[in-house]
């Protein structure tokens, strides 16, 4: 998996600028990739873009949006990143995900009444708990028998779906015809961020985001400057030579899927306490699978996480408006979404467009 | 967007369409246009408010749940004065929206609205008695070996569903009850397929109850009834359609289709569109369409309309009135069967 | 007379950062033996893959038998008569000795294999050659030093007329370095040209025709055996005198530190490979373990580091029982490991320096405070140990990979020695070195013993087991088969018992393997 | 019940349900024993499925609508061997990409196309290959239904299928095409410094593995079904990417890991007639193959170790 770039203490901000150009310039690049298939396709790509921009940053309404359609990617994107650093391809964030939601629509209702700050917390932590127990069995499954963590966590996706699926037209369900939990009480929902920052009324964005950027930070910081997080890597890297340096690699396995599986279920909980305020069947677009595109279009880089997410928040954001005012299908965002992903990971295009004779990618290997 | 059609009718072939400045709309849920069901049957509608009111129509479509919003506003935004939300996971979006924009009217498809503002009506429908009725069809018809050669001499019919929700299992228990208020004996088969968008499923499931005798199967399952219909088509057996008569929609399925359970989701489109332009529009309510609103009901039997004999054509008129009258209650749960 | 088979003419090959060669130029006759000698990250191995085209050259250029060629890539270097044995062995590890063998030359019939046939390849050129492999067997499964024999057959079955041997006895024991050079003899006598690489200057003296040192990506001198004895070469390599005979006080034999008693362990197939060893090691002793690699030394080793289940026996350091602790407490515990693979297990080829110093102690002050890494620290100690260990590298921020093998195994030893442990396990900690290093490193293993540090060394060099130990342990077939105290036996005494000359301990362990594996089903 | 349970249509079912699993379970195989990862199955399936129908749409032949969904595939796949070699990109990102390109693609290409999203108009279809007429009275009848049943019943990209599986299982292991996969999935510059070209090699196998993924996509639309839905594979090249794994990375392990899995749906599918006896909600019968693979994979199968050199980009001096 890519990785983090170490730092040379020459020319920092050289450095910053130039990692910050090229995925610029892939983006710029997937961008008139996109406009050569629409313009065949008899669209006007200028059009589309700037309803697309409009409608991801066109202002604190589009902001919002776009924040919000980033959260869950952001914590589905940390997830999968955690997991690839320890060597892990977490494939089924999406069912993490769901098990999440479903203790949250759960947990808000026992918790009515209680005061606000409390149960978002008892949530968030209860979330996180049941995304990580989600994510146990398979990486106990790993850890003991060895198991490959792919299988294991993508049949446990469609595992947790079922419950859920079950669970909401049945034992959970609300009154009436809808398979839908009972809408949570106001007690136990996330604050609309512009009840604190007014210029993004009247958006729907949630704390959730500042929780989601909060923690992509402290997962940077865990796994640059933490035991735990050296650990996690180490495993990732070589099994072996950690074994060997006194890291117990089931342990550590287990560790990181657990951590990962608490990841995504925190995207579940917030969706519930923030979004819909209550669970049905079809709460997530996916987010547990778009997630890994996050997660490696960050190359892995917790904070990259925040920017992709951004990036997929907005065009996700930008689609509707696009189809709206350029009357462009919506699936030309799926196909710029593709694009860009290539273009950021084969850096190499952006480099030679940019034209920069810079060897520093390509270093020589032998022996 | 749903392409060309979306132009103004008087750009269109020549009929001079009557002009009105409401422009309708409607946000399509995660299924999208191209679902042969309500989303295209609302669309369906339109065209026809199109057409015949001359109304600037208009289809957002939603790629994932949180687009719900977004698209209302824009489409509200852009002066669309009906907008129509498709499908019960919009419920809570439609009501948290309707009183944001007053002069707009809202109609929810599939949606029960707790307290529905002035401008904002459910428009629901009795699927379960569309589906009695074609559980009577299908009841005995499996009976009939002089319909078609493809009845055998079993007395089992089968039912195939996408997901396992209260809206299918309307289709599906009406369906039981209708059969079996025909045919007391008969055994219902129903299988569920956990998507709407599997043909394969669809088409394994409907080979599993035709190969335990079934000679009727009836679909409520969206796009993975389609692959029910190819295997009624292999394995010889016929097929009953749901939400659109689907001899119509789909190509080529007419060797099979003996009848289609339909959801006037077009109808109740357009007579709310209507109502909007004549200024009749009335809100705050949940509209129920069943049988008697002519919201729901049979579709013609097309290719089978000779084979399909008196007796089954009289006993689908009896079991209509049943319901009409009020004789007959059609159960919506399993647990009322 | 005959152009050279291959002549290099001002080699010239530039990594970002580092020159590693610099007009290097050399010529290989028919029927030589080239010795290519030098420090670690001297160039060596760059040369000969420049050769073998596995890197372009940056300048100069390559004559084969007189004219000019670009060697573009392995597969035409094999077909201009190169073949070479790297010492990172290019063998596919699931696949068979002979599909390792014709691989890329593979007799067909129509695309399919002829697996027949090419079985009755490899047994002809191993005989011809004289090199016994079992044409059957997974490579996965084999020890080292067949292993390399297989290597060697690789090249021969391509018909290779040069054949470049980088370190290729450093894995191997005495026995097998001899059967190595005898079959490199047989090889020049029927018209082959070899180089050979190696840091042991008597290897060098018994079998090169010439030798070329190297030092810094340059050719530093030329000479032939006879003309020099192994300090002129040593001399000529590192640029100063080296002192071979280390100098060592008497043991001082202080408290036990480690006692191992009757202790069993089970090998990768679950056969037992350590079948009920005991012995101890004190504070101020260096005890040597001497054996045939593939004789349960490395399960051993992984038994009393937690590596590996113990099945039997009992294991204590310092009094405190260790039989069944995981790596993890072992450290704690006081005990270091240089392990003999050092890219399996030393260290993290993709951290950087930093990062692969602290391995094993990243929980510990002052590397880490309540599991918070502290980077000040850390900087600081590998700083410390890059200098003390003369770890040649451009910064601590590159990655562990990109260091030469000589100084990744300096590396190794800076951590494990850095940590100041009661109990220093140490397998083969001079492989792949250069006599300074390797000079360097025994003073360390020493200073630890007179520090009152317990060591035990794992090592297939008889002469590092001599220099070194205070007392040899003979290990063969999981069982210590000989005692004796430093200076008590010779070379040969020791070989003797290395590969089973103990007479009746042989054929009662070799019928105890039968036991075990009746025992197994 | 258990007479209606185990009927031979039970198995046969599984079989057709195994086959696209098994299709590009197996081209999973070939292209990770190369050293590539292709999570871009599930794309290469359903951008397969889509030009099989488009395919047979405009050349009215489904034979030639199933060439052109395995060149389809292929074309994807050149898209990720190109990243992922030449580039040396990160496999998985590659994948990725092509999933979301696929499901991208084919639902803008429908409406471009097609004129509407949603599906397509049914196709000429792949028939059954044979049509036996045996007996059907008394012991003799029935023993018969089950052969034709279980063996002659099915259309030939099923029977292609199997054909792969074994065809593939000897090549890997018995021609130089095989050796040759092998050991570039294992020690790639072990491969290279004997003059195999790794480029080429695993170029080869990424092309392979989209032919296959393409003809899985064929299986869908133009023998099971007749028509394109967008996103119809379902997660179906995600199940073969596990399948693959579960059959260790052989040919004939990744059908019989399929055919586990197709076996388990059928069961469900079948179980779920007495939904009147086993009282259980319907989820809990479409979770059974889900479960039942966990339980197999932890109980029987246990580690499964993937070819050393999977997901590293091989790069040359
Ligand atoms: N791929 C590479 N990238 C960067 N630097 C390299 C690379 N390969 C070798 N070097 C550097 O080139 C120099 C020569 O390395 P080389 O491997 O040829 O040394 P060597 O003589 O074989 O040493 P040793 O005895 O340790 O094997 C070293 O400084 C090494 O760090
Ligand atoms: N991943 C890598 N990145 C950069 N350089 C590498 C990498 N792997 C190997 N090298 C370089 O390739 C050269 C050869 O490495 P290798 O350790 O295989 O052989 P060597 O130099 O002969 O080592 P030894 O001293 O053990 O003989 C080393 O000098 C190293 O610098
Ligand atoms: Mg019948
Ligand atoms: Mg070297």
């Amino acid at each position: 998996m890519p990785e983090l770039k170490t730092e040379h203490s020459t020319s920092r901000l050289a450095a910053v600028l130039r990692e910050l150009a090229v995925p610029l310039v892939s983006v710029a690049i997937a961008a008139i990739i996109g406009s050569i298939i629409m313009l065949i396709a008899g669209f006007d790509p200028l059009a589309a873009y700037a309803a697309m921009f409009k409608g991801a940053f066109g202002g604190g309404r589009q902001i919002g949006e776009t924040m919000l359609r980033s959260t869950p990617l952001m914590f589905t994107g940390l997830a999968v990143a955690y997991g690839f650093r320890a060597g892990l391809f977490n494939i089924g964030a999406e069912g993490q995900l769901f098990m999440g939601g479903l203790s949250a629509a759960w947990l808000g209702i026992v918790l009515a009444g209680m005061p606000r700050p409390l149960n978002i917390i008892l949530m968030l932590v209860a979330g996180a708990a049941i995304g990580a127990a989600w994510a146990f069995i398979p990486a106990l499954l790993k850890a003991k028998v060895g198991a490959h963590e792919v299988i294991t966590t993508m049949m446990f996706t469609y595992i947790g779906r079922y419950i859920v699926s079950w669970l909401v037209t049945g034992p959970l369900k609300a009154e009436g015809q809808i398979p839908q939990t009972n809408r949570l009480p106001v007690e136990s929902t996330l604050p609309k961020m512009h009840e604190m920052l007014p210029f993004l009324t009247p958006s729907r964005v949630h704390l959730g985001f500042v929780v989601a950027i909060i923690l992509a930070f402290f997962i940077w910081w865990v796994l640059k400057y933490t035991s735990l997080g050296y650990e996690s890597r180490a495993v990732g890297y070589n099994p072996w030579a950690s074994e060997t340096g006194g890291i117990s690699v089931s342990a550590t396995t287990i560790k990181a899927l657990c951590i990962s599986g608490a990841l995504a279920g925190l995207a579940g909980v917030t969706e519930v306490m923030g979004v819909h305020m209550r669970l049905f069947d079809q709460f997530s677009a996916g987010f547990g699978f778009t997630g890994i595109a996050v997660a490696l279009l960050a190359k892995n880089n917790p904070i990259g996480v925040i920017a992709a997410a951004i990036l997929f928040g907005g065009l996700s954001a930008g689609g509707g408006t696009m189809q709206l005012e350029a009357d462009v299908p919506q699936k030309v965002i799926l196909i710029i979404q593709a694009l860009i992903i290539f273009l950021v990971a084969a850096e190499q295009i952006a480099r030679w467009v940019i034209g920069w004779t810079d060897r520093r990618g390509a270093t020589e290997h032998a022996g | 967007g749903g392409g060309e059609e979306e132009e103004p009718a008087d750009n269109g072939d020549g009929v001079e369409a009557p002009t009105t400045d409401v422009k309708a709309a409607m946000v399509t849920d995660v299924g999208g246009l191209g679902d042969k069901s309500f989303n295209d049957m609302s669309w369906e509608g339109l065209l026809r408010a199109e057409q015949e009111l001359g109304v600037e129509i208009r289809a957002l479509e939603s790629n994932e749940i949180a687009d719900y919003e977004p698209n209302i506003d824009q489409l509200a935004n852009a002066g669309y004065s009906a907008i129509f939300t498709v499908g019960f996971l919009m419920t809570d979006t439609t009501t948290a929206k309707a009183p944001e924009y007053p002069d707009v009217v809202f109609g929810g498809i599939d949606q029960f609205f707790e307290e529905p503002a002035e401008n904002q009506a459910g428009l629901l429908f009795k699927e379960n008695e569309a589906a009695y009725l074609a559980g009577v069809v299908a009841g005995l018809a499996t009976l009939d070996s002089g319909l078609d050669d493809r009845i055998n001499d079993q007395n089992v019919i089968g039912f195939v569903g996408g997901m396992d929700i209260p809206p299918v299992e309307k289709f599906e228990v009406g369906f039981i009850a209708g059969a079996r208020s025909v045919n007391p004996d008969v055994e219902v088969i129903s299988l569920y397929a956990g998507s709407f968008d599997d043909q394969a499923k669809g088409k394994e499931l409907a080979l599993s109850a035709i190969d335990q005798g079934a000679d009727v199967v009836f679909a409520a399952a969206g796009l993975t009834g389609l692959g029910s219909i190819t295997a009624c088509q292999e394995r010889g057996a016929l097929f009953i359609g749901v939400d659109a008569d689907q001899y119509e929609t789909v190509p080529g399925s007419g060797d099979v289709m003996l009848t289609s359970a339909i959801k006037r989701v077009d109808t109740a489109v357009f007579e709310t569109v209507k109502a909007v332009v004549e200024g009749t529009f009335v809100g705050s309510e949940n509209r129920e369409f069943g049988l008697a609103e002519d919201g729901v009901g049979l579709a013609p039997y097309h290719d089978f309309d000779s084979a399909v004999s008196q007796d089954i054509k009289d006993a689908v008129e009896e079991a209509r009135q049943a319901v009409l009258d009020g004789t007959v209650t059609v159960p919506a749960l399993r647990s009322e069967l | 007379m005959a152009p050279p088979l291959i002549e290099l003419r001002e080699i010239t090959k530039q990594f970002p950062g580092v020159l590693a060669n610099d007009k290097v130029s050399l010529s290989l006759k028919s029927g030589e033996i080239v010795a290519l000698l030098g420090e670690n990250g001297a160039g060596k191995s760059t040369l000969m893959n420049v050769v073998y085209g596995l890197l372009s050259a940056d300048g100069g250029e390559v004559l084969v038998e007189g004219e000019a060629v670009h060697i573009r890539s392995p597969r035409h270097a094999i077909d201009l008569g190169i073949g070479m044995v790297h010492q990172h062995f290019m063998l596919v590890a699931p696949l068979t000795v002979t599909e390792n063998i014709v691989l890329g030359n593979e007799p067909t019939r129509g695309g399919v294999i002829d697996f027949k046939q090419a079985r009755e390849d490899v047994r002809e050129i191993s005989h011809r050659y004289g090199l016994a492999v079992d044409p059957d067997a997974t490579v996965r499964d084999l020890p080292v030093g067949m292993q390399q024999r297989v290597e060697i057959l690789k090249a021969l079955y391509r018909g290779a007329r040069v054949l470049i041997l980088d370190e290729p006895t450093a894995v191997l024991t005495p026995q097998e370095v001899r059967e190595l050079f005898a079959v490199v003899r047989s090889l020049v006598s029927e018209g082959l040209a070899v180089v050979f690489i190696t840091h042991k200057l008597e290897e060098v003296m018994s079998v090169a025709d010439r030798v070329v040192v190297m030092r810094d990506g340059r050719v530093v001198g030329e000479t032939r055996p006879s003309d020099t004895d192994t300090a002129g070469l040593a001399k000529m390599m590192v640029g100063r005198e080296v002192v071979f005979r280390v100098e060592k006080s008497p043991s001082t034999c202080g408290d036990t530190i480690l006692e191992i008693e009757d202790l069993k362990v089970l090998d990768e197939r679950r056969l037992e490979a350590v079948k009920g060893v005991s012995f101890t090691v004190c504070a101020g002793e260096v005890v040597a373990l001497a054996g045939v690699s593939g004789n349960g030394q490395t399960e051993l080793i992984e038994a009393i580091t937690g590596l590996r289940k113990v099945t039997g026996g009992s294991m204590r350091l310092k009094g405190v029982d260790i039989t069944h602790t995981a790596a993890r407490e072992a450290i704690a515990a006081g005990l270091s490991h240089v392990p003999e693979d050092r890219h399996r297990r030393g260290l993290v080829l993709e951290f950087d320096l930093m990062e692969n110093t602290i391995l094993g102690d990243h929980r510990q002050a002052p590397f880490a405070k309540h599991g918070v890494l502290d980077f000040k620290a850390i900087t600081e100690v590998t700083r410390k140990r890059i200098a003390d260990y003369d770890v040649r590298t451009p910064s601590e921020h590159i990655k562990a990979s990109s260091l030469s093998g000589g100084n990744q195994q300096k590396l190794v030893l800076a951590r494990e020695l850095g940590r100041d442990p009661d109990l220093l396990i140490a397998a083969q900690p001079t492989r792949g070195l250069d006599v300074g290093a390797i000079e360097f490193v025994h003073n360390q293993i020493l200073a630890e013993r007179s520090n009152g540090k317990a060591v035990l060394l794992v090592s297939l060099e008889l002469e590092e087991v001599q220099s070194l130990a205070d007392r040899i342990l003979i290990i063969f077939e999981g069982q210590i088969v000989k005692e004796f105290v430093a200076g008590e036996a010779s070379d040969e005494e020791l070989g003797y018992y290395m590969t089973g000359g103990g007479g009746d301990k042989l054929s009662s362990g070799s019928e105890e393997v039968m036991t075990d594996a009746r025992a197994e089903d | 019940m258990l007479a209606d349970i185990f009927t031979p249509d039970l198995f046969a079912s599984a079989i057709r349900m195994a086959t696209p699993l098994a299709l590009a379970a197996i081209g999973g195989t070939i292209c990770e024993r190369s050293g590539i990862v292709n999570i871009a199955l599930e794309g290469m399936m359903l951008f397969g499925a889509f030009m099989g129908v488009i395919g047979t749409m405009y050349t009215g032949s489904p034979w030639l609508g199933a060439l052109i969904a395995m060149v389809s595939g292929m074309g994807l796949a050149l898209v990720h061997a190109f990243a992922s070699i030449t580039l040396r990109t990160d496999q998985v990102v590659s994948g990725t990409a092509i999933n979301i390109l696929s499901l991208g693609l084919t639902g803008f290409l429908m409406e471009v196309i097609i004129g509407h999203p949603g599906t397509t108009d049914p196709v000429a279809r792949l028939m059954p290959v044979f049509n036996i007429n045996g007996p059907t009275e008394g012991v003799l009848g029935s023993v018969w239904r089950w052969v034709d049943t279980i063996v002659f019943s099915y259309t030939p990209i099923v029977y292609l299928a199997i054909i792969i599986a074994v065809v593939g299982q000897w090549a890997l292991f018995r021609t130089r095409w095989g050796l040759r996969l092998r050991a570039l999935g294992e020690h790639p510059r072990a491969a290279d410094t004997v003059g195999i070209s790794v480029i080429r090699g695993r170029y080869s196998a990424v092309i392979v593995s989209g032919a296959l993924g393409g003809l899985a996509g064929a299986n869908l639309t133009l023998e099971q079904v007749g028509s394109f839905t967008e996103n119809m594979t379902n997660g179906r090249g995600f199940i073969a990417l596990a399948a693959n794994i579960f059959g260790r990375w052989t040919p004939a392990g990744s059908y019989l890991a399929s055919l586990l899995f197709g076996f388990a749906d059928a069961l469900q599918i079948k179980l779920q007639l007495f939904r009147d006896v086993i009282k259980i909600p319907s989820q809990f019968f479409l979770m059974l193959p889900y479960v039942l693979t966990v339980i197999v994979l932890a109980g029987v199968v246990g580690r499964a170790v993937a070819p050393a050199a999977v997901g590293k980009p091989y790069e040359k001096g």
